[in-house]
């Protein structure tokens, strides 16, 4: 394993952090997130498991991270990048990773990332007719858009 | 007289209703998964005349098996109003009557009779065969009493489901 | 096996499936025919409302917000006024539910279940919410496990000195938790509040935990002084009702409330960093007379609340009971001084060697002052006219101690006799212990203590007791003192005991009978009287005592504010509890008090 | 014909695997255009986690694959788990195992059943659903529920085997054994079957890596990639086995490759009962629901589903409630970068089997 | 007159009657060779009804209601070309020929009212039924033609007088008989060949925008349509019957062994199946043409 982590640290810009035996965090900065992806399937992490975001609200940032796996080292990467909350925008990794592409809708819809070069990214995706902020975000209220939207029924004697 | 014979029209019709009753086949939530080993061949519950079939036009029944999205929901009112009369609403387990597990979730209905008319609730979550069987009898007793009167709801309170609709389908 | 042998299709195998056309079908008829429901089935609840005690912790743990908590009386009426429980019971909507059977794993005393049963339809919408009762006929399903179980269910242990070493001197015997220990205790409290009703000042318990398990101690220790002025020394000392009503009690071990309050003001050198909200003088003036937990609780709060208090201590050290009667190795006296010393920091005058009706006349403070509060408490020993007891090697436990603790008196004969079977007579036997251990090391001593009560009615708290008899302290349980035997020399030779019949009568009052013919010697030099106390009064003119109205029971009668039957004067702690009389609930009637003084000062206006 | 139309199949078609929704565009009868429609099931699951407790989490987390629940208990589980720093005691791995074999078995005898009903074949669906319920009454006999067990939680599992379960597990697969020479008779050894699938909906393995695909799909064209081998979980680590692969990567290599699997899982029950120690807590000491915190922390945790890799992504921010949990479904790569791609070609009447051969499972995606 | 009349009448009940026998046996026999009970015995007639009794009717203007009209009206009137034991009203020569001509009636009739409908399952669905005949109608028309040649007449009747005394079809020409099952058995649309309605590809393709009366004259329709697929089969094969009972058990046993293999088969795709008719029945039926040219 330790092989590869070195092939790793040996991509410009990355931060390589291992949490314990076959996972591996690669910090990244926004410019080089594409590179590094790039450079990482060079060296085998050939299947991306999980595109998503983390609301870091308290920084006001986004993390964005990639799950990739590497099948012949049998190691998953998760490859990590902040960006800006007020100003969310990521290039689009399916040029790298075909399955991106749905990720990226994902996150581009629950989110509210601008994904640039995804031309699908922004489209109605799960959600139908929705016009409130993207829910997934920590500031979008579950429970009142739900209170406000839906009617409970015995919410008299209910405390929520 | 003539009033007499409606009646008796009425009650032999809904003596054939109950006993054939054909649901669509429509899985709107995880309910649906007691569906097929209630359908098949360990309880299979064609024995009492029920099948599942593929339109909304040839079915008589609706199971809204659990939860609804509201982008379901949109499907799922096409489908109840494309069902001929009389039609029959069965809501499945917990989420069906107030939201269930997904009581706080944005996407998910609290509560289906102010959209559609329900006939009858099954609690659960989510039903087991015995029980959704045990509903599918004691929606024939329904029937078979005249209770079952969610499709003549509909028709008179159209006002107030589709008010209720609009609310959430914008 | 083999793939090559599903490489080519066949035409003719599919059609032996035909067979089945012949064999029984394995369909289930159902309801001709059923299977057997498991043990461990989630079907819809079960609750024995009697046992239950409406915690609540059901409706915290439910992920679906199913549950809440009801009136049960029109369906099913229970016993209202059950100690240490809520009087309602869990309501349950099956609009809700997810049959997680978390709220069963999660129900402390076990009441709580999942019946066998999930076959419930109706055609009404509104017939899914109900409150789950045994009545209904449901077969019990899912129980919880007591090996598996999300409650942690064992107490963290605490540290104590052993028997050997702590006899040696009177440093205390607790040594507090630790940090992680006390992390550990306070997360185990699951927040219920069901403790709260058994704390006379109904301190907001669920919360100072709370803040000791998210490390703000000084937090923790604000929640705490809201209702209770004296936390380290509560933390010390008190008889912990709260721990008696724990909803751990019926499964495990209870919550250690009390030393978590212990740890989380010993992590405070002092509260001046505590914010404590204080209100703008009122320019009122308020006289305390005595200064223990009552006084030192009334004064506080009525400070917080904007009057100016004058405390008037007849003894040279404020904290009445738990500066002259508490032995230093459960309380030392550093702790008192803090917590003393953070009142006085909140503005309370105390006035040490005062004492009403010699220095200063009651009637002067009534004319002074806008509002009088007596807490002067039980500060005299009780005789029970014991025959010799006019020997001036009998003498009352409340003397005793006081010498033993503020005028550091260390001489004890060899062997001595205590009567009483309270908490105070453990105190003094363990005291005693203390002393002989330390002039003789405990060669050929004793102390032994005699008791109306027998084991199981003994008013000490079990803590005392084992601590007592692990100091080799000798019990006489349900020995009544008779009278006390002299040598020829007219030193004691020891107290002749009777044998107790029973120490309540029918109707449960306190009325001991013996048997005449059962007798013993306890045999020792030294007796000292533990059977209660009293007050006196003799501070008050006559006139106006004749006015103030007295309980059957011989208390203060009080309003539920504290005031007495005289005008703006009020009384607390010990001269109006009714109860056992210990200084969480002076503390919180003392506290009473001051919101009466308050309520009487505003509308005096 | 140039004209090309559109077409729905679902949400509400029988062709679809569940509440979902694929527009197709046919030019005559052949796919031009595949668009996914998923939402149907979305039910906020990762946002609601976000607002319970982690022991509360228990009652969402079986619900986001509704065929399988139990793998995502497992995964779920392992997460918290892992950034606890929780060693699991033996014996619960061991009935984890057999738990998440016997789902696999009841998830695999399910897919037969919609997949031959896909292919018309409705009297194997008629009985391998009727099979897969003795194993949901096996499940009901350990935790009290059919479909939604909530037996795998974070610290081992929620019981011990009741009595004598172990051996009904063992003739359940013994009787499992036996169905499957009917089954093999009717279906996988039916001269149609071979004729619908051979060479149908063919994923090979170049482009099954490119795009990312796992599972079955994986091993039908060479790959043999499987969590409970390269990264094994509970008690895989201890057994033996070996991942079925075969090379054509066609809807008939998926189909066999699943019930080889099937195979592998009757086999892995009975290794791990045999070698499950017979005594021995199953759970390890857990702190306090309701005020018990996870330590900070990113996780990744992976098992195999009967669809591919299912994995938990979990961040803890020190608090009793997680940050933030990303589901990652075998099947949203199955459906939108490789069912999107396959069906283009493919004649309508092999639209729905060829959904169903990739094991497309909705909630997994729409969660 | 009057006994013309009355035959006109108990005819079309007689052939309704046999094939919703056919319907029950069906239900059952599928019920236990799938390892369950199924339904009660007279299910169908309740379903029926039930359909007949729906309050409502969606219709998608004249000709979409009258598709099932003009498809009961064709199976009904091919009912009389069939000659039963004791009941013969529209057999003369060349009834045969005329008899496939208006087979062909029920599927154009469902074609009109279901290319009404916007759905495209519809269409797909009727495209689909449209080829399906074109499939088996070529095996089935060379079959015909050996039969016609066999016995030198387009009559039913002559030809099921021609058969007494055991010598039928069947043993004097295997080959068609052969052929004319399997393509009956495609006519009847059962696995493999329910390709019309399949459920998971069109989702019931024609009938899929009726319901209610509609939906029930489809189905009046269908057990037609079964008794007319088999009486013929029966008539040109198996020597037809002397009485009643005969001839039901002999349309029985042509429709249990067709019921059993219905059970066990997965579905053709359409090119497939027409692919399929047009090889191996076409050629057997060419073989059985050419040995009955050559005798």
């Amino acid at each position: 394993m330790m092989g590869i982590v070195d092939k790793i640290k040996e991509i410009d810009g990355t931060k390589v952090t291992v949490q314990r035996e076959n996972r591996i965090f690669v910090d990244v900065e926004k410019e080089r997130v594409i590179g590094t992806l790039y450079s990482m399937k060079l060296i085998g992490f050939s299947q991306l498991s999980v595109l998503s975001v983390i609301d870091r609200i308290a920084d006001n940032q986004f993390e964005i991270f990639y799950v990739l796996y590497n099948r012949d080292e049998k190691v998953n990467a998760t490859v990590r990048v902040w960006i800006d909350r007020d100003n969310p925008v990521i290039e689009t990794a399916e040029k790298i990773y075909p399955s991106a592409h749905a990720w990226e809708r994902e996150i581009a819809e629950m989110f509210g990332v601008k994904v640039e070069g995804n031309e699908e990214a922004g489209k109605p995706f799960i959600l139908e007719n929705w016009n409130d902020l993207p829910p997934m975000r920590k500031d979008f209220d579950s429970i009142k858009y739900s209170s406000e939207h839906f009617v409970f029924r015995h919410s008299e004697d209910k405390n929520e | 007289m003539e009033k007499m014979t409606q009646d008796q029209v009425r009650t032999i019709a809904n003596m054939l209703r109950k006993r054939s009753l054909w649901m669509i086949h429509y899985c709107t939530g995880c309910g649906a998964m007691e569906l097929p080993p209630t359908m098949t061949s360990r309880y299979d519950m064609s024995r009492l005349g029920l099948a599942p079939f593929v339109t909304s036009r040839q079915a008589d029944i609706l199971l809204i098996t659990g939860y609804l999205n509201v982008k379901t929901l949109r499907r799922v009112i096409t489908v109840y109003e494309q069902m001929l009369d009389p039609k029959y609403v069965i809501g499945f387990g917990s989420c069906a009557l107030n939201g269930g597990v997904y009581w706080d979730s944005y996407a998910v209905i609290k509560q289906l009779d102010r959209y559609i008319p329900a006939d009858l609730y099954i609690a659960g979550c989510m039903p087991r065969p015995e029980a959704i069987i045990t509903a599918f009898q004691d929606l024939m007793d329904l029937i078979d009493s005249g209770k079952a009167d969610g499709y003549k709801r509909y028709k008179r309170d159209l006002a107030y489901y589709k008010e209720n609709q609009r609310k959430v389908l914008g | 096996m083999n793939i090559k042998d599903y490489e080519n299709g066949s035409f003719l195998k599919p059609l032996a499936s035909v067979k089945y056309l012949f064999k029984k079908p394995h369909t289930l008829r159902y309801p001709k025919e059923t299977k057997p429901v498991p043990d461990r089935y989630r079907g819809l609840h079960i609750n024995d409302v009697d046992k239950c005690i409406g915690c609540g912790n059901c409706r915290d743990i439910c992920p679906c917000a199913a549950i809440t908590m009801a009136d049960p009386s029109d369906i099913r009426p229970i016993e209202i006024d059950k100690k240490g429980a809520n009087p309602v019971r869990p309501k349950i909507d099956y609009g809700r539910c997810s049959f997680c059977a978390l709220c069963v794993e999660m129900c402390p005393t076990g009441s709580l279940k999942m019946s066998k049963d999930l076959i419930y339809t109706s055609p009404d919408a509104d017939a899914f919410v109900w409150i789950p009762l045994e009545e209904q006929g449901r077969e019990p399903g899912f129980t919880q496990s007591d090996e598996i179980t999300p409650l942690m269910l064992e107490a963290e242990e605490m540290e104590e000195l052993e028997p050997e070493v702590r006899l040696k001197s009177f440093e205390e015997i607790v040594h507090g938790f630790t940090e992680e220990q006390a992390r550990k205790e306070a997360m185990r409290c699951l927040g219920c509040g069901i403790c709260m009703q058994g704390c006379p000042a109904h301190m907001k318990i669920p919360e100072y935990i709370q803040a000791i398990f998210d490390g703000k101690h000084d937090e923790s220790t604000k929640f705490m002084l809201e209702d209770n002025v004296l936390p380290g020394i509560c933390g010390r000392i008190c008889t912990h009702r709260c721990q008696d009503d724990c909803v751990y009690q019926y499964r495990g071990d209870p919550v250690h409330i009390m030393w978590l309050k212990r740890f989380a003001t010993d992590q405070l050198e002092t509260y001046k960093d505590v914010e404590i909200a204080k209100m703008p003088s009122s320019g009122k003036k308020v006289a305390i007379i005595g200064g223990g937990p009552s006084g030192l609780s009334a004064a506080y709060h009525l400070t917080t609340m904007g009057h100016s208090v004058t405390i008037f201590e007849q003894k040279q050290r404020a904290g009445g009971a738990l500066a002259t009667g508490i032995p230093m190795y459960r309380l030392p006296i550093y702790e008192l001084d803090k917590e003393i010393g953070h009142i006085e920091d909140m503005g309370v005058e105390i006035k040490l060697n005062t004492q009403v009706g010699k220095d200063v006349q009651f009637e002067d403070l009534l004319r002074d002052y806008d509002a009088v509060y007596i807490g002067v408490g039980l500060s005299y020993g009780r005789s029970i006219n014991l025959k010799g007891e006019e020997h001036p090697n009998v003498v009352q436990a409340i003397d005793f101690l006081r010498e033993v603790k503020v005028e550091g008196r260390r001489d004890i004969t060899k062997h001595v006799v205590v009567i009483g079977g309270g908490n105070v007579a453990m105190d003094v036997a363990r005291t005693v212990a203390r002393l002989q251990e330390i002039k003789y090391g405990s060669k050929d001593t004793t102390v032994q203590t005699a008791s109306l009560e027998d084991w199981d009615i003994m008013p000490a708290s079990q803590e005392e007791i084992d601590g007592a008899l692990e100091e080799k302290v000798i019990f006489n349980p349900a020995w009544g003192p008779n009278q006390v035997i002299f040598n020829e020399d007219g030193s004691i030779k020891g107290l002749e005991v009777k044998k107790v019949k029973h120490v309540f009568d029918e109707s449960g009052r306190f009325n001991p009978a013996f048997y005449e013919d059962q007798k013993k010697l306890l045999e020792g030099d030294y007796i000292i009287e533990s059977v209660g106390q009293m007050y006196n009064f003799e501070f008050i003119p006559k006139e106006m005592l004749d006015k103030l109205e007295f309980t059957p029971r011989r208390k203060v009668m009080v309003d539920e504010y504290g005031e007495t039957t005289l005008p703006g004067v009020f009384a607390g702690g010990d001269l109006v509890e009714t109860s056992k009389g210990d200084a969480i609930s002076a503390i919180a009637n003392g506290h009473r008090a001051a919101i009466g003084i308050d309520r009487y000062l505003r509308d005096k206006k | 014909m140039s004209k090309s139309y559109e077409l729905f199949i679902g949400p509400n078609h029988p062709g679809i695997p569940g509440n979902f929704s694929v527009k197709i565009e046919l030019e005559g009868d052949t796919v031009v255009k595949a668009k996914g429609d998923p939402g149907y099931l979305h039910r906020a699951f990762e946002k609601a986690m976000e607002g319970r407790y982690y022991i509360q989490n228990l009652a969402l987390i079986p619900r986001i694959c509704v065929p399988e629940p139990d793998i995502n208990e497992a995964a779920y589980a392992m997460a918290v788990e892992d950034l606890m720093g929780i060693e699991i005691p033996e014996r619960a791995k061991y009935i984890r195992t057999i738990v998440l074999e016997l789902a696999r078995v009841a998830n695999l005898t399910f897919w037969m059943g919609s997949f031959a009903a896909t292919l018309g074949l409705y009297t194997l669906s008629q009985w391998s659903f009727g099979d897969r319920d003795y194993a949901l009454d096996l499940f009901n006999e350990i935790c009290g529920a059919r479909v939604y067990h909530m037996f795998i939680w974070p610290g081992g599992v929620r019981r011990d085997l009741p009595p004598g379960w172990e051996d009904r597990v063992l003739d359940y697969v013994k009787y499992i054994k036996e169905r499957l020479v009917d089954y093999d008779n009717i279906f996988f050894k039916n001269v149609m079957f071979k004729y619908r699938t051979k060479g149908m909906a063919v994923v090979t393995k170049e482009q099954a890596i490119e795009w990312g695909a796992t599972g079955p799909i994986l091993k039908a064209a060479g790959v043999a990639q499987d969590v409970r081998k390269d990264d094994p979980y509970a008690a895989y680590g201890y057994l033996d086995f070996e991942i079925p692969t075969l090379t054509d990567g066609d809807s008939w290599s998926r189909a066999m490759i699943r019930r080889m699997e099937l195979d592998l899982s009757l086999d892995l029950i009975e290794q791990a009962v045999k070698k499950m120690p017979k005594k021995g807590p199953v759970c390890a000491k857990m702190p306090n629901p309701l005020k018990g915190i996870v330590p900070a922390g990113e996780t990744y945790a992976k098992v195999e589903s009967a669809r591919g890799e299912h994995g938990f992504y979990m961040v803890s921010d020190n608090t009793g409630k997680p940050y933030r949990v990303a589901v990652r479904g075998a099947s949203h790569t199955h459906m939108f970068t490789i069912a999107e791609k396959v069906l283009i070609g493919q004649r309508l009447a092999d639209v729905s089997h060829t959904l169903v051969s990739l094991d497309i499972c909705p909630p997994e995606f729409d969660r | 007159m009057v006994s013309t009349i009355l035959i006109a009448i108990c005819v079309p009940l007689l052939a309704f009657a046999i094939g919703l026998t056919f319907i029950m046996f069906k239900l059952k026999i599928t019920a236990r060779v799938q390892r369950r009970y199924g339904p009660p015995i007279i299910q169908p007639i309740y379903n029926l009804l039930k359909l007949l009794l729906k309050e409502d009717n969606i219709s998608h203007g004249v000709i979409f209601s009258l598709g099932p009209i003009i498809a009961l009206a064709g199976s009904i009137l091919a009912v009389f070309f069939i000659p039963i034991p004791g009941l013969n009203l529209l057999t003369g020569s060349g009834d045969l020929i005329a008899l496939l001509y208006i087979m062909a009636i029920g599927s154009l009739g469902m074609a009109l009212g279901a290319g009404n409908t916007a759905n495209p399952n519809a269409s797909i669905g009727i495209s689909r039924a449209l080829t399906l005949m074109f499939g088996y109608d070529l095996p089935l028309v060379i079959i015909v033609i050996s039969v016609i040649l066999q016995y030198h007449t387009t009559n039913l009747a002559d030809i099921v007088a021609a058969q007494a005394n055991g010598h039928w079809t069947l043993w004097t020409l295997p080959l068609s008989a052969i052929v004319g099952f399997v393509v009956t058995y495609g006519a009847l649309g059962e696995h493999p060949f329910d390709i019309i309605t399949a459920p998971h590809e069109v989702a019931t393709g024609p009938m899929v925008e009726y319901g209610g009366k509609h939906l029930g004259f489809l189905m009046i329709n269908h057990m037609f349509h079964i008794y007319i697929e088999i009486a013929l089969f029966v008539d040109l094969f198996l020597g037809g019957a002397s009485n009643l009972f005969w001839f039901y058990i002999k349309m029985f046993g042509v429709f249990f062994i067709m019921m059993l293999c219905d059970e066990v088969f997965l579905r053709f795709k359409i090119d497939d199946a027409v692919r399929f008719f047009w090889k191996w029945p076409t050629v057997v039926a060419l073989i059985s043409l050419i040995i009955v040219l050559v005798k």
